[in-house]
């Protein structure tokens, strides 16, 4: 099962959770991404994401590298991004940390979306009832 | 020598190709085969500036060198999340 | 369908997550706590939590205002304990937040794991290969 | 006057009991329910130091009054999570 993933695939908290699956486990912590209905006062018809993906998966795994790196306690890291088109409602990504414990993990969840966010090749068109653009937040 | 460009999201709808084949001299760098797009591709510049290269899957500077059979990705501002 | 809730069923963080569902949110954060296979180097066998339901539920709805009060970008909280025998690998406890953006998730997420182990009626009995004991963190 | 008390955890173990009625005189407070359980039942001496009592579903203080028909809970320290 890979850690790292771009998938076009529904996905589900619960599969990517299974993926860290260790007996040495106590703490998981999860950040799920959901498509919004409304943008900045449009509302949003469907979002359509796109990646690159042999590049994508990779950075992905450097996300978790810098993670397990910054923070010994992380036991692992699994981060799984669909791309295609979603509807409102339907989950964008799943970034889910694992740890004996939990001290740290939010700290280590909070930097795997910023990170996420920043430099993983991965873009996405807005549908809005009324246009449509590529967002970033760069 | 030949490179394969590709391109994503608003970069591959103006261009309205996924990727292409370029034929570039022997030595050019990132920025040489940028500028050969910016010419050769009007429709491409305004986004040029806001777009990072990536060689062989992962991120490249302006001066990194190119070699025959190089994969070169134009990456805009990604979205992901 | 109940945010706060104690239970004797299986836990799934989709199922948790589902309780969230609304078009204005695009983030959340969960938090899932998951029956560890050893504790100070024992061996454990299964964990038996124990709860004082009717009460425990007041205090994960209170934990919830207190998030609402506090972070004021917090849409809804989702909090469900499991209770009885639970074996190694298993998930206790499932903690979702969601917001329209990811700012405060993070933090709420700490805030909400910290006070349940501290306000919330729900004892747990560590079964190990040579023993137990009723655990706490106080 | 009569309260339900209601223990938990290691304190139900102790007393191999979940409950019981207590007869207790009229404007009694918490504490002299638990001094009255510390006499009666010394099995649980031992935890009343650590813990918490609920009138009612809600943490209460020694001084809290009790009434007829209350439900008082002896919470040892809690374990969730």
């Amino acid at each position: 099962m890979k850690l790292f993933e771009i998938t076009t695939e529904k996905l589900s908290v619960d599969e990517v959770v299974a993926r860290l699956a260790d007996p040495a486990i106590g703490a998981i912590s999860v950040f799920v991404g959901v498509v919004r209905g409304d943008t900045e006062g449009r509302k949003v018809r469907y979002l359509e994401y796109e990646a690159y993906p042999e590049m994508a998966e990779g950075m992905l795994r450097q996300i978790g590298d810098e993670i397990q790196a910054r923070w010994k306690t992380i036991h692992k890291v699994s981060i799984v991004h669909r791309v295609g088109r979603l509807e409102v409602g339907e989950i964008s990504v799943v970034i889910a940390l694992s740890a004996a414990h939990r001290p740290e993990l939010f700290d280590a969840l909070h930097y795997a979306i910023d990170r996420l966010k920043e430099i993983v090749p991965i873009w996405k068109k807005e549908v809005w009832t009324d246009g449509s653009e590529w967002r970033s937040e760069r | 020598m030949k490179v394969k460009a590709k391109f994503f999201a608003a970069m591959r709808e103006a261009l309205d190709r996924t990727e292409m084949e370029i034929e570039l001299p022997s030595g050019a760098t990132v920025q040489q085969l940028v500028n050969l797009i910016a010419e050769q591709y009007p429709v491409l510049r305004s986004y040029l500036d806001s777009t990072l290269v990536a060689v062989n899957r992962k991120y490249a500077l302006p001066q990194t060198e190119l070699h025959d059979g190089d994969e070169v990705a134009f990456v805009p501002p990604v979205g992901g999340g």
